[in-house]
Order: structure tokens, then C-alpha cells, then sequence
């Protein structure tokens, strides 16, 4: 079954729209749903032209999606546990929340918390992903647990934070501070970032690109081999009990 | 020439902080505290004026010599000049860069503005009665 | 006048001697009296449901600088139960610490209509009556800390105790506090330097008093205050392994002063009653505690039972707070007030599977059932130390079910048999005895009979639960779970004569008083006339002695909202 | 009349001790209060009456206009942002979490253009603090980290700490150690035993350095760190340790700098990290007198101390998401109520632009810089002068804040619960 939602032009076009309802397992009882607009519930419809073709017995079977001007429609696929959604331009904050399975397609930038608190599934953003990418939520411990989030363009600051499993793929580069208090799971970025891993106390991460301001807190314990490339590896972060991995192409210190 | 500049609080500020419309508000709030040998550099002497570019925008500040900052980097109390041209980005934590923000000073002769002009120059109208 | 008339009652009333009995309660202007004129006064059909009096927790953390740090500091717990507006109900958020109107209504919707602030710190009392007025359905008393007091503990290096009532009095008239609380008796002060006291013979740095001195000394000071609660003890060195013998030491120094009530009420026992000398034989010492309370009628405890799962640890014990960090590597606050007491928090998650929490979730519930008399343990969790407080209808199942102990009994950790006597122990606990530890006995001890608390004779305050059971047709041995479900959620909780909660949901606005003592002490004994005292007050504190006390805004009067001042004759 | 033991309703030191004049109903006379206090308490100037844009100027109104307005604007808005806050008592403050929970708006203080990344490292790692008097009557060593209290709190120095005789210190100039880390040499630093100048950003790596030192791994620390040589690292950490209690207050040095809240855990961490060696806390330099009120009012409330979106009925908190810098410059509210603050001096450009764009309201006594985006602004009571109410000290102890002289203005307290009472009137329908 294939839902098709087109966002309909909005008369205050920057209020958000906040539809966690988009998740494929909620329309195998049809569309006859909501999302709300600021302090209003509106009826789906109202925001999106809705279409649907064929039939699904289960949510895996559920393909959603998302065209039109969808940079602001927070909260779409959280909680999802299967199936496929498919954001063709942009889409808003929160997307694929808590996310325990299946797919989720972006054809251009997500804005922050892309996959905040993820279990399992899997992201695939082939534009930049805005700050907290693959993040935890605020005072809570435990941040991404499982599944992947892969990122074909940048990411903004606080990437990862508080990783505690699963993987993270940036093919561009991270902002300030990616992986801050990672303690399990991986983080890859392909190319640079600034002050990665602090405070890490466990997981592995992989900087291809140069780590600028790199913290004085690492260890450095030698050079390894990998995918053809020379890292510098570092135990840290020592300033806490640094039982992290962080391997870096380079890197330079604020001396 | 390039600089970062760092906002904060002084005395002055928070003493006029409830009387913006006051002349003392708008002299501490557009002061740039800069360093003797940038001054030199830019060819400028205390109180003279000079442009600073923002990444949002731009505006015109009187400067005061200081021995207190650092050569690269100029000092802005707080208020509604150097917020002119700050931008809206917090990195998602609710709070902008209000201490680190790279800005581009040269010397101009252009007036500085009242508060109440910038803030025309913003959408708002003034209250001046 | 608004009368009210709850017909078919099935009343279990200790205080007045009723067990069970069907019966109709007649309530005019918020007390219970003799009749109402059947014809116009509303009437509630109770359908012979279980009815009690409203339920009183004499030792909980709801309101104050320590609690509101809690919640400040964890806004993972404030996700895990928000309610949106509705009707007469605020939103609500948090589960540990909820938000006051959480507090408020999830007690409501429990019978609870009287909450004892457990922990007040004078210097921020004004936050602690603050945070009253918006628990719109309980009367709320607050517990005044003396721990760690500057004065107080001069007073009883010079072993002045006339000085320490006067001391006292003074303070808990200033802030409008209920009675007093030692935390850690000169522990919290020990702590202003990193340090502790490890029992009630170890001296407080500086001040050179032992803990047993202050103790001795706080308890008759209270007695000549005849306060109408008596001092209100968390031991010393709580938590550790093997410190059931400093508590059955400070219980020991109590003498029998008082023939109301105790002398001496020590909360959250659990934290106290444990064997070994590390984690490793750690192990239950609840035997020797409840027979040491059982011969000795002018001692008072708390359960403070620990159930499974997520919650927030808040004391005004700061160092203890501090070792617990050092065990568990979770966030740690730590407040420090001047002149006056400590505090500390830490989340904790209390695992089945872990060794020792499995032996702290056995202690509380021995303690329960080895005390033989139910008016000398009462039902608390140290809320939220032990567990937030919308668990104790599982421990009133828990208490009243063999059964029910046993197959909780088989999910924790399998050691636990060897270092508990619990799966030994015979005893269920009747609706009396629960009726006791959860209401009238809790009345007894704060004493608070005397304004109408705790019963549901003529002339009592008119605050009501009707629970949806039959007592008749449940066998709480077996049945465990439908006693659970109806301690959860009352059909009607009352309060002054107002049904203030109807199945859960809130019903009106307000309905609250604030409880507080006013001892009368002579001129001679007066603490603002006293040179020394002033002198020392505006010279380390750093507010204003006129700017400390509480003023009487604070405990703002409308219609629904009362101030209730008890004022006793000190013997000063 | 001489009204005795006044508590100053400036910055987060609240101090009790003022000494106001008041002739006629007029303050004519401040004792004891710093120069930021004393000109709030001689404030003249203040806006007579409500007024309205009418175009590009102005017309006076009734408050019951004033009124009726702010609640149409409130109950039209499908996402309006209640903002301010921190410059009024707490029983105003309650009224508006109350206004915002029904109208269904995101509330949020000054917080979060101050110590806001404070409270998220505090989230996650909790708080070692105290009151103010026990550092006053304890605290051996103090360090000042990006913070300037001669200028933001300008009698920090002289009630709790350098000048501030206490118990076990009997005197303090001698006995205490002051330390001063910033990027530039403040007038605070002058006065310091030591001053350690870091690179602007460096903050986090400094902080990340001493703990590594304090647990004993000094072998990794290069030779400067940010610009401080590693010897003086070494010698500050030693400093610490070997204090018998330390006090610790940061300011907006390290919330505003990169990093924002991470410095901050960084700090908080360190604290930890030298409890298992001696007696320390730390402590946030709270600016305006009764933000912290704004963030306890807010927490028992809601259960969160900032930002915070009741759109959906409940409470959502996510700063950076629900705080007030990025609803404005992310254009995403449709009104605006401003009390007791003025963005339009404080907010970035994007910000005030938007303020341009919507309907705004303001309660405030004086004409400011956002007075210039209101269709209504409102004059209230000023607190502590006019009005009086609760205000939570910096270290969180309540004081009642006095009224000294009767100016005929209505509280912020009278004027939203009477907005409050008209939308609830017409949500109940």
C-alpha cells in the first residue's frame, strides 16, 4: 500500500505541524486521522492531499509518502516499528523519535533530533541533518541505542550525543562536539568536525577528516590501518574514566 | 579587518538597563571596546566611529580604547546595538552566540542611531512621547 | 450551611473503635455530626464500599527546595506521565516527582487527604508553604529541619535545653512549621566540610556535641514545647551495612515522656535495619528493630519500603546522597544551607535482580509485619526514596497477602531467602490493621487526632474515602489484586465535607489547609530579645532577621483554603 | 520614613539589607544597595497609562481596553509565545503559567538567554551547591569562572565572598583565595589572587584538563591547553584539593560561548570530581532578581524549569526547540505576550524581526526598546518598589520582596489574573 501526502499551501506557513500520527502502521485502518497545527487538531486532510493505492495486510507493507513543503511538519514516523516512509524534499524536527524499525527515506535536510532515541531501522538523509542528529533527549542518560542513521550530506552540532549503540554514518562533515558523552555504539564521519567524543566513555568513533580543537583528554596510543587509510587512534575521554575509541585521519589542538 | 566580538555586562548597561530611551543607555550599549593596536591598525582614534558587519546585518558603534581585551578581539556591552547584528542560531540549546560571534570593523562616518531608530529600522515604531 | 449524607458505609473507624460496620455519615460544614436533614442534604450511596477515614501520609517529600530541585533536575522523569488540562485538572507532569498538581490529584485519587511535608529547611521555608497553596486537595504540615542547627547545637553543648526549646519554638512559630526534623543529626554539619558522623557517639566537628547528645537533648525540648508531634528522627548512617545497631542505639536513648503519643518517631526504618558488614554478607536485621520496638511503646516508625523500579532519592542527608552517587555514577545534587542543614539527591532504579535492593524490598515489609502493633509502623515509602507514593496499594496487597509475597518473593534475586527472614513470615494484615497504618495511626502519632484527624466520629474534620470494595465479598489473602485495584482509586474521596475526587477525577479547585505550631513561650525566653542569638543571626546569615520569617501571606485564606494554627503552652 | 532591611529587586544576590527613603510616596534615598540597585530604586520615568499603536504613533487607553485586547490576541493565537518573566514576583508568575496552560501557548523566561545551558548541564549531571552564607561562612578558595560580578553583581564580593567575613573565616581578605578564569582581564580579575586568561572557546578543554588532572593523569596534558601553560593547570588543581571548601561560580562566560551547556557539565563535573578530595560547590551567577523564581515557579507547575509548549495540553519541554530565541527566529509563533523583560534590547535581529511581524503585548512599567513592536503595552507596578511578592535568591532562597511606596499602578499579578479570569470565562463556555 503506497499513502501519498502532499502538503497543502498554508495560510501561516512557519507555524509547525506536529503529525507523529505519520506512521505506516497507522494507516492500515485508513486515513481518518490527525495532526495539529500549533494548539489546533486538524484532520489530515486538511494539511495533505491524501491518496492511497492498493492494500496492506501489515505495516511492513506501508510505504507513506511525503511530498511538498514538508521542512515543517515535525514528529513524522515516531514511534515506528515497520514498513517504508519517504520524504522527497525536507523534512521537520524529530523525525523517526524512538523509531524501532523500518525505513525512513529523506531526499533532502532534516531539521534537529533526526532519530532522537532510536531503538532500531534504519535513516537514510541524503541532505544535511541539522543539530542532535541520531541525539538522546535532555537529562535522560541513554541516547540512540540501535539501528543506523546514515547521512549523505553535513551534520550540525551535538551529532550522536549520549550514543549508546547502533551506528551513525556522516558522509559530510560534523559540527561541534559530535559524539559528547557516547558511551557505546559507532560513530563514523567522513569528513572533519570539532571536539569530538568529549567526555566519551565508551563506543568507537571514526573521524576520516581532521578533528579541529581536538581535547587535550585523549590518550593517543598509536596509528592503526583502515579502509586504506592511516587513523591516529585515542583512548579517552580521561577526564572522565575514558574507556572510548576515537580514531581521527588528524587532528589539531587550541594550544 | 576581522574580529570576534564578545557582548557582556557592565555596570553602566544595568544601571540604564530601565531607561532605554535614555542617552546614557544608547552611548554604553553602542560602545566598542577595542584594543590600542587594532585601533591603530584601522587607523582610528577614541571615540571615533566605526562599521561592524554581523552575520545578520550591520551597524554603526563608537569606539573606547582598552587595555582589558585582547588585539582580535572587541568587547560590546549588551544590548539592542550589538544584537543588531547577531543571528537567531542557538545550536539548538535556546541560546545564540552572544560571546563568539566573527565580525568584520572598519572605520566609518556615519552617524550612530538612536535605539529607537534601530528598532524602525527593524519593522517597530517609536515611543517617544 | 452544606450538608452531605454517605449512606450504606461500610466504616472501618479505629480511632472510634468501628470494624466494618454499615453505616450512614452525616457531615455538615465540613464535620462529621450526629444527623442531616435527609431531605436536602446531597446524598452519596456507598453501596457498603469500604469507607475510611481520608488517608494521611506522615512522612512523604511533596513540596520544597529539595523536591522542586528533583523534578528541575529531571526532565526525563517529568515525561514518563503528563496529563494535559482537563476539566477542573491542571496538566501534570512526572512519576517520581511529579509536578504539585500530580502530587495532589494521584493522592486524591488514592483517599490521601493530609501529607506531612517530611523535610523543611527553615531558612527556605517560604518555598515549601509556596508549593502548599498549589496542593489544592490536601492539608499539608511541614517538618521542620533542626540537624544541623548552628544554635541549637550550642545550646546543647551547654546543655541548656530550655535554650533549645526556646530555640526551637521560635523557629518553627517563624516559618510556620508543623514539628521537628533531625536528619542525620549533625551529620548535615559534619557534611559543610565533606565529612559525616558515623553514629550518635562521633562528634560534630567544631561544635563538639555527639548526635546522641543532640537527640537526647531535642527530645525534651520538644516535650516542654508540648508540641503536638514528637521529634521526628531519620537515624544516622543510613544506608550502610550494619547499621541496624546505631539505630537500635538512638532508639535506645529514648525515654517514655509523653502518654498521648510517642516519644519518638524514626521514619523510614528500612533505610536503618540492615545487617553485615559490607554489600557482600549484607543482609536483613528488621528482626532485631521490631523487637526492640515492640517492648518499647514511646517509639514510632515508618516502613519506608523500597518497591522495584525507577525513582528519585531526596534527603536532607547530604552526604549519604553523596555515597549513593559514588555507588550508582548517576547525576548528583547536593545543597548546602547556612547555619541550618544539608540535602542531597540522586536518581535510583531499584532492580529485582539485584542483591541488595531485593533485601531492602524484604526489610520494609518485615518490619511491617514483625511490629506487632499496627499503631508503631506505618505505611510509607519514604516517597519517592523507597518508591512514589501511588505504590502503596501494591504494599497493602503486599501486607495482607502470604500469597502475594510469595510470587513476588520468586522474582527476585534468588540469594535473597538466605539474608531475609520474609518467606518465613506467617502473618496477613486485616483491613483494620491496614486502616491503622495508613490513616488513624498516623493521626495518633502526629498528633492531629485532636483536630478531627484520623477518625470519623462527631465532631471529626469530614475527610472521607469510600473505596470500590466489598470487604464482605474478598478474601485479601487470595484476592490480592482486587485490593490493589481499589486502594489505587477511590469512588469518592471527601474532603471537609466537599467531594473533592470521584474515580480518579478532580472535582474542584481547592480545598487545603496548612497545619502549623505557635508554642507560647515567656518574654525571658523570647529568641528576638535574646542579644547573643540576634548578634549571631545577622552576623552569619545572609538574610535579614526581619526578612526570615515566614509571613502569613504565605498561608493565604479563601474560601476552600484554611490556616490552622495549633498554639501549646511551652514550659518556658 | 526610613524603610529598613529592603530586599533590592535588581540581580540574583537579592540582597535584604537596603535602606530606602521614601517621601511623599516617592524613594528620594538609597543606602546599602550597589549603583544597579540604587538607580532601579530612583526609577522615575515610567509609561503613565496603556497605549495602543494607531499607525505610526500612539493613543492612550483604558486598562480595561489594554486588558480585552491582550486576551483576544491570546485566545486568536494558534501558537503564542508568553515571555518574560523574570523581572516580576512569583505570584505573577503562577497566574502565567496558569494563562499559558490554557491558551495553550509555549511559556519560557529569561533562562534561556542566560543560564538556560546551565539548567540542561544540570539535567544531566545534577548540581553540588549551597546557599550563599555557606560559602560566606566557609569557603577558603573561590574561583570566578567567566563571570563578573563587580559589574553584573556588584556586592557578590563584599556580602559572600572576598570581603565577607564569616564563621570559620574571621577574616576573610587574608584567609580566602580568590581565582578569576576569562577571556578578558575584568575588573573582577584586578582583584584576584590569581587570574588564568583562556582562549575565547577554550573554556571546555581547560575544564576537561583539571579533571584529568584531579583524578591523577596529568601525563597526557600538553604543554598549554587554550592558552594556560599546563604549570598553572597543575597549580590550580593543586589549589583545589588542597582547599578545605571551595566555591565555584560561573557566569555567562560558559553558557554563551560554544559548547553552551557542555562547558557547564564540564564545570559540574570538575566539582564532582573534587568532592572525593574535599568540600566544593559550584553555582550559577543568576542575573535578574527573580529568574530563578521563574524557573521554581515553572518547575512545580509544569514540571520543567523553561520553554515549555502547552500546545498540546501537556507539557513539552525541549530547549532549543520550545525556548524563546528560536520560536521568534524561527518565525513559528503568531503572538506574542512580553512581561516584565524586553526582547527587542536582547534578542538577536532575527528575533525582533519577527516581533515586527505579529501581534505583541507587553506589561511592563517602562517604555523600552519592544515597546516599538506593541500594538498594547501595559504599565504595571515595578516589584520591590511598588509591588510587593516572592523572588528566589541565586542559590534558590525565597524572599518576600516589600513595598515601599503606593503608586496607584496595578501588579503584574492584578492584571493577569484578571486576563486569566476572561479566558477561562470563555474556554468554560
Amino acid at each position: 500500500m503506497r499513502v501519498t501526502l502532499t502538503v497543502r499551501p498554508r495560510e501561516k506557513p512557519f507555524l509547525p505541524i506536529e503529525a507523529e500520527t505519520i506512521v505506516p502502521r497507522n494507516f492500515l485502518d485508513g486515513t481518518d486521522t490527525t495532526v495539529w497545527r500549533g494548539n489546533r487538531e486538524l484532520p489530515l486532510d486538511a494539511v495533505f492531499s491524501v491518496s492511497v493505492e492498493g492494500n496492506a495486510e501489515t505495516a511492513a507493507e506501508v510505504e507513506v509518502v511525503m511530498r511538498g513543503d514538508t521542512a515543517l511538519i515535525k514528529r513524522v514516523g515516531e514511534y515506528m516499528d515497520a514498513g517504508r516512509i519517504v520524504v522527497e524534499g525536507d523534512i521537520g524536527m524529530h523525525c523517526g523519535n524512538f523509531m524501532s524499525g523500518g525505513t525512513i527515506e529523506i531526499g533532502g535536510n532534516a531539521d534537529g533530533w533526526l532519530g532522537r532515541e532510536m531503538r532500531g531501522g534504519s535513516i537514510i538523509c541524503r541532505g544535511d541533518a541539522a543539530d542532535y542528529c541520531a541525539s538522546g533527549y535532555r537529562g535522560d542518560k541513554k541516547g540512540m541505542t540501535g539501528g543506523v542513521v546514515e547521512v549523505f550530506g553535513s551534520v550540525g552540532d551535538f551529532a550522536a550525543e549520549h550514543l549508546a549503540g547502533g551506528t551513525v554514518i556522516v558522509h559530510g562533515s560534523a559540527g561541534d562536539m559530535a559524539g559528547a558523552e557516547m558511551h557505546g555504539g559507532t560513530l563514523i564521519i567522513y569528513g572533519d568536525c570539532t571536539r569530538p567524543c568529549a567526555n566519551m566513555t565508551g563506543g568507537t568513533a571514526f573521524v576520516h577528516g581532521t578533528a579541529y580543537d581536538m581535547l587535550p583528554t585523549f590518550r593517543r596510543v598509536g596509528t592503526i590501518r583502515r579502509e586504506g587509510r592511516t587513523f591516529i587512534q585515542f583512548t579517552g575521554d580521561i577526564a572522565n574514566r575514558g574507556k572510548g575509541n576515537l580514531f581521527v585521519g588528524d587532528c589539531r589542538y587550541m594550544d | 579587518m576581522k574580529f570576534l566580538m564578545i557582548t557582556g555586562r557592565t555596570v553602566n548597561q544595568g544601571a540604564y538597563v530601565e531607561r532605554k530611551l535614555s542617552a546614557q543607555y544608547a552611548d554604553e550599549t553602542s560602545t566598542c571596546f577595542m584594543h590600542q593596536f587594532d585601533m591603530m591598525d584601522l587607523g582610528i582614534t577614541d571615540r571615533e566611529r566605526v562599521q561592524v558587519t554581523g552575520p545578520c546585518g550591520t551597524v554603526v558603534l563608537v569606539i573606547a580604547a582598552s587595555e582589558d581585551v585582547n588585539p582580535g578581539t572587541v568587547f560590546v556591552p549588551y544590548g539592542p546595538y550589538a544584537n543588531h547584528i547577531i543571528g537567531g542560531h542557538t545550536h539548538s540549546t535556546g541560546m545564540p552566540d552572544f560571546k563568539s560571534i566573527e565580525v568584520e570593523i572598519e572605520a566609518t562616518t556615519e552617524q550612530r542611531k538612536g535605539v529607537y531608530e534601530l528598532m524602525e529600522e527593524l519593522g517597530g515604531v517609536a515611543y517617544d512621547r | 450551611m452544606s450538608e452531605l449524607l454517605i449512606r450504606n458505609a461500610c466504616v472501618i473507624d479505629p480511632i472510634n473503635g468501628i470494624d466494618g460496620e454499615t453505616m450512614d455519615i452525616a457531615i455538615r460544614d465540613g464535620r462529621i455530626v450526629e444527623d442531616v436533614n435527609d431531605s436536602t442534604a446531597e446524598v452519596v450511596d456507598a453501596g457498603g464500599a469500604l469507607t475510611l477515614p481520608g488517608g494521611i501520609d506522615s512522612h512523604t517529600h511533596i513540596c520544597g527546595t529539595k523536591v522542586n530541585f528533583g523534578r528541575y533536575m529531571s526532565p526525563e522523569d517529568m515525561r514518563a506521565g503528563r496529563t494535559p488540562r482537563m476539566g477542573r485538572m491542571h496538566a501534570t507532569s512526572g512519576y517520581s516527582v511529579p509536578t504539585t498538581y500530580g502530587t495532589s490529584y494521584r493522592y486524591s485519587a488514592m483517599g490521601y487527604t493530609t501529607l506531612l511535608e517530611g523535610a523543611m529547611a527553615p531558612l527556605e521555608a517560604r518555598h515549601t508553604h509556596e508549593e502548599f497553596l498549589y496542593t489544592p486537595l490536601q492539608d499539608t504540615l511541614a517538618n521542620t529541619l533542626f540537624d544541623g542547627n548552628w544554635a541549637v547545637m550550642e545550646a546543647v553543648r551547654d546543655g541548656d535545653t530550655k535554650r533549645v526549646a526556646a530555640i526551637i519554638g521560635w523557629t518553627l512559630s517563624a516559618v510556620k512549621g508543623f514539628a521537628v526534623k533531625l536528619t542525620n543529626p549533625g551529620g548535615t554539619e559534619a557534611w559543610g566540610w565533606g565529612k559525616n558522623v558515623s553514629c550518635i557517639r562521633d562528634p560534630v566537628p567544631y561544635f563538639e556535641v555527639t548526635p546522641a547528645e543532640m537527640i537526647q537533648t531535642i527530645v525534651r525540648a520538644n516535650e516542654l514545647l508540648h508540641l503536638p508531634h514528637s521529634v521526628h528522627l531519620h537515624c544516622n548512617n543510613l544506608g550502610t551495612p550494619g547499621n541496624y545497631s546505631c539505630t537500635i542505639g538512638s532508639l535506645g536513648l529514648i525515654p517514655d515522656l509523653n502518654d498521648r503519643r510517642q516519644t519518638l518517631y524514626a521514619t523510614h526504618v528500612q533505610f536503618h535495619a540492615y545487617g553485615g558488614s559490607g554489600w557482600d554478607d549484607f543482609c536483613s536485621r528488621s528482626e532485631p528493630i521490631a523487637r526492640f520496638v515492640n517492648m518499647r511503646p514511646q517509639i514510632v516508625i515508618d516502613m519506608g519500603q523500597v518497591m522495584f523500579g525507577k525513582t528519585t532519592t531526596m534527603t536532607a542527608d547530604g552526604p549519604m546522597e553523596f555515597n549513593l552517587y559514588r555507588l550508582h555514577h548517576n547525576k548528583w545534587s547536593n545543597h548546602d544551607v547556612e547555619l541550618e542543614t544539608a540535602s542531597g539527591i540522586i536518581p535510583v532504579l531499584y532492580r529485582r535482580k539485584n542483591l541488595v535492593n531485593s533485601v531492602m524490598w524484604a526489610i520494609g515489609l518485615e518490619l511491617a509485619l514483625l511490629t506487632e502493633n499496627p499503631w508503631q509502623c506505618l505505611l510509607t515509602t519514604d516517597n519517592p526514596n523507597g518508591a512514589p507514593f501511588v505504590r502503596y496499594p501494591e504494599i497493602i496487597g503486599l501486607l495482607m497477602s502470604k500469597r502475594y509475597r510469595d510470587a513476588e518473593f520468586a522474582t527476585v534475586h534468588p540469594e535473597t531467602g538466605h539474608r531475609v527472614p520474609l518467606p518465613a513470615i506467617e502473618r496477613e494484615m486485616d483491613w483494620h490493621e491496614i486502616a491503622v497504618m495508613t490513616r488513624s495511626g498516623q493521626a495518633k502519632a502526629l498528633g492531629v487526632l485532636e483536630i478531627g484527624k484520623g477518625h470519623l466520629g462527631v465532631g471529626a474534620e469530614a475527610d472521607v474515602a469510600i473505596y470500590p470494595i466489598r470487604i464482605d465479598e474478598v478474601d485479601p489473602s487470595v484476592e490480592y489484586q482486587k485490593v490493589v485495584d481499589a486502594f489505587r482509586c477511590t469512588d469518592y474521596t471527601i474532603k471537609r465535607g466537599r467531594i473533592v475526587s470521584r474515580r480518579g477525577e478532580c472535582l474542584v479547585d481547592g480545598n487545603n489547609t496548612t497545619v502549623w505550631v505557635r508554642p507560647k513561650i515567656s518574654d525571658s525566653y523570647d529568641m528576638v530579645r535574646d542579644e547573643e542569638f540576634v548578634r549571631k543571626f545577622d552576623r552569619y546569615y545572609t538574610v535579614r532577621m526581619s526578612n526570615y520569617p515566614v509571613q502569613e501571606e504565605y498561608l493565604r485564606r479563601n474560601l476552600w483554603r484554611r490556616n490552622l494554627c495549633i498554639e501549646t503552652e511551652a514550659e518556658l | 520614613m526610613i524603610v529598613k532591611d529592603v530586599v533590592c529587586p535588581f540581580c540574583g544576590c537579592l540582597c535584604d539589607d537596603v535602606e530606602v527613603t521614601v517621601e511623599d510616596d516617592r524613594v528620594v534615598a538609597v543606602d546599602n544597595a550597589c549603583t544597579l540597585g540604587t538607580s532601579k530604586f530612583l526609577g522615575d520615568h515610567r509609561l503613565p497609562g496603556p497605549i495602543r499603536r494607531d499607525g505610526n504613533g500612539w493613543k492612550d487607553i483604558s486598562y480595561d481596553e489594554a486588558i480585552r485586547y491582550a486576551v483576544d490576541m491570546l485566545l486568536d493565537a494558534e501558537r503564542p509565545l508568553l515571555y518574560g518573566w523574570s523581572s516580576t514576583h512569583g505570584e505573577a508568575q503562577c497566574v502565567g503559567v496558569h494563562m499559558a496552560e490554557l491558551v495553550r501557548g509555549v511559556i519560557d523566561n529569561t533562562t534561556s538567554v542566560c543560564h538556560g545551558p546551565s539548567i540542561l548541564a544540570i539535567q544531566e549531571v545534577g548540581h553540588p551547591g549551597c546557599t550563599l552564607g555557606v560559602v560566606k561562612n566557609r569557603a577558603d578558595l573561590i574561583i570566578y569562572w567567566g563571570c563578573n560580578p563587580i559589574d553584573a553583581h556588584p556586592r557578590h564580593l563584599s556580602r559572600y565572598t572576598r570581603y565577607a567575613d564569616g564563621f570559620f573565616l574571621e577574616n576573610a581578605f587574608r584567609d580566602r583565595t580568590v581565582i578569576v578564569v576569562d577571556v578578558r582581564k575584568t575588573e573582577t580579575a584586578n582583584i584576584a589572587d590569581e587570574f588564568v586568561q583562556i582562549r575565547p572557546g577554550g573554556d571546555y578543554a581547560v575544564l576537561s584538563a583539571l579533571r584529568a588532572i584531579v583524578r591523577g593523569k596529568t601525563d597526557t596534558i600538553p604543554r598549554s591547553v587554550s592558552g594556560v601553560p599546563r604549570e598553572q593547570l597543575l597549580r590550580i588543581a593543586r589549589r583545589c584539593k588542597e582547599a578545605k571548601f571551595g566555591a565555584f561560580y560561573f557566569g555567562q562566560g560558559i553558557t554563551m560561548t560554544r559548547g553552551k551547556y557542555k562547558n557547564v557539565r564540564n564545570a559540574i563535573e570538575l566539582v564532582d570530581e573534587l568532592n572525593r578530595h574535599t568540600k566544593f560547590t559550584i553555582s550559577a551567577m543568576r542575573g535578574h532578581y527573580n529568574v530563578y523564581g521563574s524557573n521554581e515557579v515553572n518547575t512545580w507547575m509544569t514540571g520543567y524549569p523553561f520553554g515549555i509548549d502547552f500546545a498540546r495540553g501537556i507539557a513539552f519541554y525541549n530547549p532549543g526547540e520550545t525556548t524563546a530565541i528560536d520560536v521568534l527566529a524561527r518565525r513559528e509563533c503568531d503572538a506574542c505576550l512580553i512581561v516584565a523583560s524586553d526582547p527587542a534590547a536582547h534578542f538577536p535581529r532575527p528575533c525582533v524581526e519577527h516581533l515586527a511581524e505579529i501581534p505583541v503585548v507587553q506589561i511592563d512599567p517602562y517604555a523600552n526598546a519592544t515597546t516599538a513592536f506593541c500594538n498594547v503595552q501595559i504599565p504595571v507596578a515595578v516589584t520591590g518598589i511598588d509591588a510587593a511578592g516572592t523572588a528566589y535568591r541565586m542559590d534558590g532562597v525565597p524572599l518576600r520582596i516589600r513595598k515601599v511606596i503606593e503608586s496607584g499602578y496595578p501588579s503584574d499579578e492584578e492584571i493577569l489574573s484578571r486576563m486569566y479570569a476572561m479566558i477561562q470565562e470563555v474556554r468554560s463556555e
